[in-house]
């Protein structure tokens, strides 16, 4: 073994501290081997450092919670036996090197967190923020992110159904892109991945390993001689179709009694998913290197612990049953090798070429672990905006917004991806506020939605924190759906800065609130962390992606308005512009404190709602979010391609204003709804009506007709990308 | 002139697609064939009449857009 | 009539496939792996569904073409047996040489995932008889390689020998010479088709516009 | 040996891809750009060591695999 030196563990980004944490674990100095496994499990990706405090409040119970975090997804009962699996995970800083590839391979890898579980992928969802559209280098990562999302969940088969997209010049050398996968499994069978059994084989299954995207620093290192012929690649690439196979060859798998454990290589590779899974289980385990199958030649230990080859899986079997497995694999034409297995030690052993590589003692890797309280310094609360003096004409303030690139149609996007393979959508993107797929062989369906609103966040990061969980929550239920649970991305800058951290522990303290009102247990998630340019950080974004279910697909509701309907609007309308689009695409300023969420009203307001839709007395819902009441009903004019009529109070407050918690319905019988929300509690108001003609008429006269108002809205991307 | 413009993943970059030719080449009974890789041949009409001149330009048009330089590599031809 | 269903490693909307053909015929199709040799007995329509046979790279199924299961397809297709060929599914059996003509990438190089139109060019078929004469219906689309083409001789012959099924009744998206959205063989026996009935079957998944496809050959 | 096969659209095949690639081209500024045309190319590694018969094979497997001969043409050509 080649000894290491301090200052090239500080080239693997280990600090003075971590160093000696290492030599005391080991009692000499690591190999390099050793020290890439040390470098890669105490990293902030795979040890969560810097978030693990505070990531500890988060809610995560319910009866209905099957597993929380700490598993490769989280896992919660939905009935009749089922069980929804899903996720959500970034893929940032790849996405900006080569948007193409950083997105596809996010996607592989988030569907690989799903299916290792058991569960088949039924959905995908993406939540993609970008910089300035005015910037050429923008324009190049929107088209191959969005390409790669498609490229790959096309490919694979899992229809993708929804994502919410927004642009800040704050994202210009920092794009987020945040995938999330849903996947259904029998609640009885939900594959985990301690390892257990000692002597048990440990397998290798998949694509091939090669020099793809090892950790970057030891690029710089040149002194291991550890092949310098060409600059390596950090770049993967990924292949949708072995992600298929292997999809299939898991599940089929997966029907037979032979899996012990399972996880897939992630970041990291074989190096996390050896370390947890024997971890995990409290055993030891043992590789042998030299039987991995690999892509290229003259692979050093280092490189393939380190590899981060895409669509590879590692098991530990059942010995009996190993045969077995082996044919169903290489039926589908994936490549399977014992590599190793399960042994009473508690330490990791890495043999290569006939040398122990690496042997480490589990447990400490583990316990001693780097877990940093970092300072936070939370940020002030923002000033409540003072009233506006002029309003532009509330019809060319309507046509600027629809058309403004953080409202306009997504429609270029979403016709990119398939919606409809698997044959259960019921409501595809701009139908609906959250994707509804109905479970094969049954009338069951799951409510899915992803949402956050940065600006909020950035202004104030608990109330935005507060708000993300609230408004996914409540997409959920204007659909009828019933809010089971969330998982979350949290992308934030660089977190040794006070101001950072203190965004954090603000976003997570509103989102605990949130999730404990509405009884919405977070049950996975993933942090980025370090998402700055130039010392620049992003706004703060902490993604919520959540699932609901619906006992009948057939009770879900669109947002589509029909003419002859009336428009109620339950929830109060105080006109809080505070943070609002019309502030910032009318006059240019983003100010102010953004609109507070009430969660006891949140609470109120959702469950009427749900009830009402459950009811059957409901034909469009939609929630009113970015760019408040008018942009709402718009969109239900517009995706029922019918007009409307408004009557009331006249002011851009009250129609562009962001107050939360509030839904437009669209029902035959306006009187009985109102009735029942004064009975309830309920603010609601009714607003006007859906007409035949297509023409959206204000109440204070003014008219747009329908045809202006889908050019304003649908122009933006098409134009961009003409 | 005529630039023949040939893009090719680098070496050690996953080529999923030549993967997947050598397999089928395999099964169709070609059983002398090692790796495959894959890539992309762009033709191109140029107005210029001088060949180094082309060459820049066609150089300059696959830096540029024709190839990524992250993932790709790619060689230049010039025909009369 | 029995059906079976080839898998070709890849391929994607097989579940959606036996849904429907479930769904009209009272049973699922009999499900036959690429490799296989021979279809099984009694065999009456063979389908291609849709997805990506081995990732569609070189070329959208032209690796699936040459697969083992494609020589009893062809055998079965010249005893004048049925054979249903969607989006990748099409793809394949131009590729086979079963339909004339090529697929290439659409016109926008985009990938197009919306609901089209189709109009139903001829009502006497097996395949189309539960539809009037000059239907117009609904049908999901997601490809990225449907844009059709072949020699004008052949596109004229096709034309002449009333062998267009279906054309695009809407936007022509992918570019498709005259607008063919799906062919049959000189037989009328073999059909391939870029859109997808099959995604749409159940009022509650939006509409059962593609179900008198599949009602038509259940009726066979 | 290696073989080296190009395959191309036929002429008279529309070329959606070589066309948006001439189009971004001239938006990008290069001027002399006429007629763009894109096609594959495929690597192949052949234990087969004589010139003649690798060239043979390899044209067969244009044939039977590499190239639609509906829409395209192909070029074989073999490199020691
Ligand atoms: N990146 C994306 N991928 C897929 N669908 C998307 C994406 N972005 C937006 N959509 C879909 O477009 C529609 C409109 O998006 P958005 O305006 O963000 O919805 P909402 O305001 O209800 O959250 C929704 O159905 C959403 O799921
Ligand atoms: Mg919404």
């Amino acid at each position: 073994m080649s000894e290491v030196s301090e200052t090239l563990a500080r080239s693997f980004g280990l600090d003075a501290e971590e160093w000696g944490k290492v030599l005391e674990i080991m009692g000499r100095a690591p190999s390099l081997t050793e020290l890439g496994i040390f470098s890669v499990m105490w990293s902030e990706h795979c040890s969560y450092k810097s978030s693990r405090v505070w990531l500890r409040e988060l809610p995560t119970e319910a009866p209905w919670v099957i597993h929380g975090p700490g598993e490769n997804a989280g896992v919660i009962d939905i009935g009749g036996g089922l069980a929804a699996v899903f996720k959500m995970e970034s893929h940032n800083h790849p996405s900006f090197i080569e948007p193409y590839q950083g997105a596809a391979t996010g996607v592989g890898g988030i569907l690989r967190d799903v299916f290792t579980m058991g569960a088949r992928p039924i959905a995908n969802l993406n939540a993609l923020r970008f910089g300035d559209p005015a910037l050429p280098v923008t324009r190049r990562v929107v088209d191959g992110v969005v390409r790669g999302i498609g490229g790959y969940g096309n490919c694979v088969g899992v229809p993708t159904v929804g994502g919410e997209v927004n642009f800040h010049p704050a994202f210009n050398g920092n794009p987020l892109v945040n995938a999330m996968t849903v996947g259904v499994a029998r609640a009885d069978r939900i594959f985990l991945s301690a390892a257990a059994g000692v002597g048990n084989p440990v397998v290798y299954v998949g694509s091939k390993t090669g020099r793809d995207g090892i950790h970057g620093a030891t690029m710089a290192s040149a002194e291991f001689g550890a092949a310098s012929e060409e600059k390596r690649p950090t770049v993967q690439v990924g292949d949708p179709f072995t992600e298929k196979l292997l999809i299939e060859a898991c599940l089929e798998l997966m029907e037979t009694d032979a899996i012990v454990a399972i996880q897939d290589m992630g970041a990291a590779g074989l190096t996390s998913s050896s370390v947890e899974m024997a971890g995990k289980g409290g055993v030891g385990i043992e590789l042998d290197l030299d039987a991995v199958p690999q892509r290229e030649t003259g692979m050093s230990a280092y490189e393939m612990m380190l590899s981060e080859s895409q669509e590879r899986m590692l098991m530990v079997l059942k010995p009996e049953r190993a045969e077995m497995a082996r044919a169903i694999i290489e039926k589908w034409e994936l490549d399977y090798a014992v590599i190793g297995r399960i042994t009473d030690t508690g330490r990791i052993v890495v043999r290569h070429r006939g040398e122990v590589e690496a042997d480490i003692p589990l447990s400490p890797l583990a316990d001693q672990a780097p877990l940093y309280r970092r300072p936070a310094a939370l940020p002030p609360k923002p000033a409540r905006l003072a009233p506006l003096e002029r309003h532009a004409p509330l019809d060319r303030a309507l046509l600027t917004l629809i058309g403004c690139p953080d409202l306009c149609s997504r429609r270029w996007i979403f016709d990119q991806y398939d919606a409809t393979v698997g044959g259960q959508t019921v409501k595809r993107p701009a139908e609906a506020d959250a994707a509804i797929i109905r479970l094969e062989g049954g009338r069951r369906a799951l409510a899915m939605t992803v949402d956050c609103t940065p600006r909020y966040c950035a202004a104030d990061p608990e109330e935005g924190g507060r708000q993300a969980v609230a408004e996914a929550w409540r997409n959920l239920t204007a659909t009828g759906a019933r809010p089971l649970a969330v998982t979350d991305n949290m992308n934030f800058g660089n977190p040794e800065k006070p101001e950072i951290m203190g965004q954090f522990a603000a976003a997570i303290r509103g989102m605990a609130s949130a999730c404990a009102a509405l009884e919405f247990p977070v049950v996975s998630g993933n942090v980025s962390l370090y998402n700055e340019t130039e010392g620049r950080p992003i706004l703060p974004t902490p993604a919520i992606g959540a699932v609901g279910v619906l006992e009948d697909a057939a009770q879900a509701v669109g947002y589509a308005a029909r003419p002859g309907l009336a428009l109620v609007v339950i929830g109060a309308t105080r006109g809080e512009l505070g943070c609002s689009l019309f502030l910032r695409e009318i006059y240019g300023r983003e100010e102010g404190a953004p609109p507070p969420v009430d969660l006891a009203a949140e609470r109120r307001n959702g469950d009427f709602v749900r009830a009402r839709i459950l009811a059957g007395g409901v034909a469009a819902c939609h929630d009113v979010s970015d760019g408040g009441l008018l942009v709402a009903v718009a969109e239900m004019a517009l995706a029922g391609d019918c007009g409307v009529t408004l009557e009331g109070a006249g002011t851009a407050e009250y129609w562009f204003g962001e107050d939360q918690a509030r839904y437009v319905l669209a029902v035959a019988e306006p009187a009985a709804l109102l009735a029942a929300a004064v009975a309830a509690g309920v603010p609601a108001q009714h607003i006007g009506r859906a007409v035949a003609a297509k023409e959206l008429t204000l109440p204070d006269g003014l008219a747009i007709s329908l045809p202006q108002l889908r050019e304003a809205h649908e122009g933006f991307f098409p134009r961009w990308f003409a | 002139m005529k630039a023949i413009v040939t893009v090719m993943l680098k070496t050690g970059v996953l080529d999923p697609q030549g993967k997947a030719i050598g397999h089928a080449l395999h099964n169709l009974g070609f059983a002398g064939v090692g790796e495959v890789r894959m890539g992309k041949v762009i033709e191109l009409e140029l107005a210029e009449t001088d060949a180094a001149r082309a060459r820049q330009e066609a150089e300059e048009m696959a830096r540029k857009l024709l190839a990524n330089p992250v993932i790709e590599s790619f060689k230049v031809e010039i025909l009369a | 009539m029995q059906a079976a269903l080839l898998l070709f490693p890849g391929i994607n909307r097989e579940r959606d496939m036996i849904q429907a053909v479930r769904q009209s015929f009272g049973r699922a199709p009999a499900i036959v792996w690429h490799k296989e040799t021979e279809l099984p007995a009694g065999t009456d329509l063979v389908i291609l569904p849709g997805g990506f046979s081995f990732g569609d790279y070189l070329r959208c199924g032209a690796m699936a073409a040459h697969s083992p299961v494609m020589r009893a397809v062809r055998e079965h297709a010249g005893r004048g047996g049925y054979v249903l060929g969607v989006c990748n599914g099409f793809q394949i059996l131009t590729e086979a040489g079963l339909l004339p003509g090529a697929l290439l990438r659409n016109a926008g190089l985009r990938f197009l995932s919306m609901e089209t139109r189709l109009s139903v060019e001829r009502a006497d078929t097996v395949f189309t008889r539960n539809w009037a004469p000059g239907a117009v219906f609904r049908a999901p689309m997601a490809h990225g390689d449907g844009n059709y083409t072949a020699r004008t001789e052949t596109l004229d012959r096709l034309e002449g020998e009333g062998l267009v099924a279906f054309r695009y009744a809407d936007e022509n998206r992918n570019g498709s010479a005259r607008r063919i959205a799906g062919v049959f063989s000189p037989n009328l026996r073999v059909l391939g088709l870029m859109p997808h009935p099959e995604d749409l079957v159940d009022p509650l998944l939006g509409g059962t516009d593609g179900k008198p496809l599949f009602d038509s050959l259940a009726a066979a």
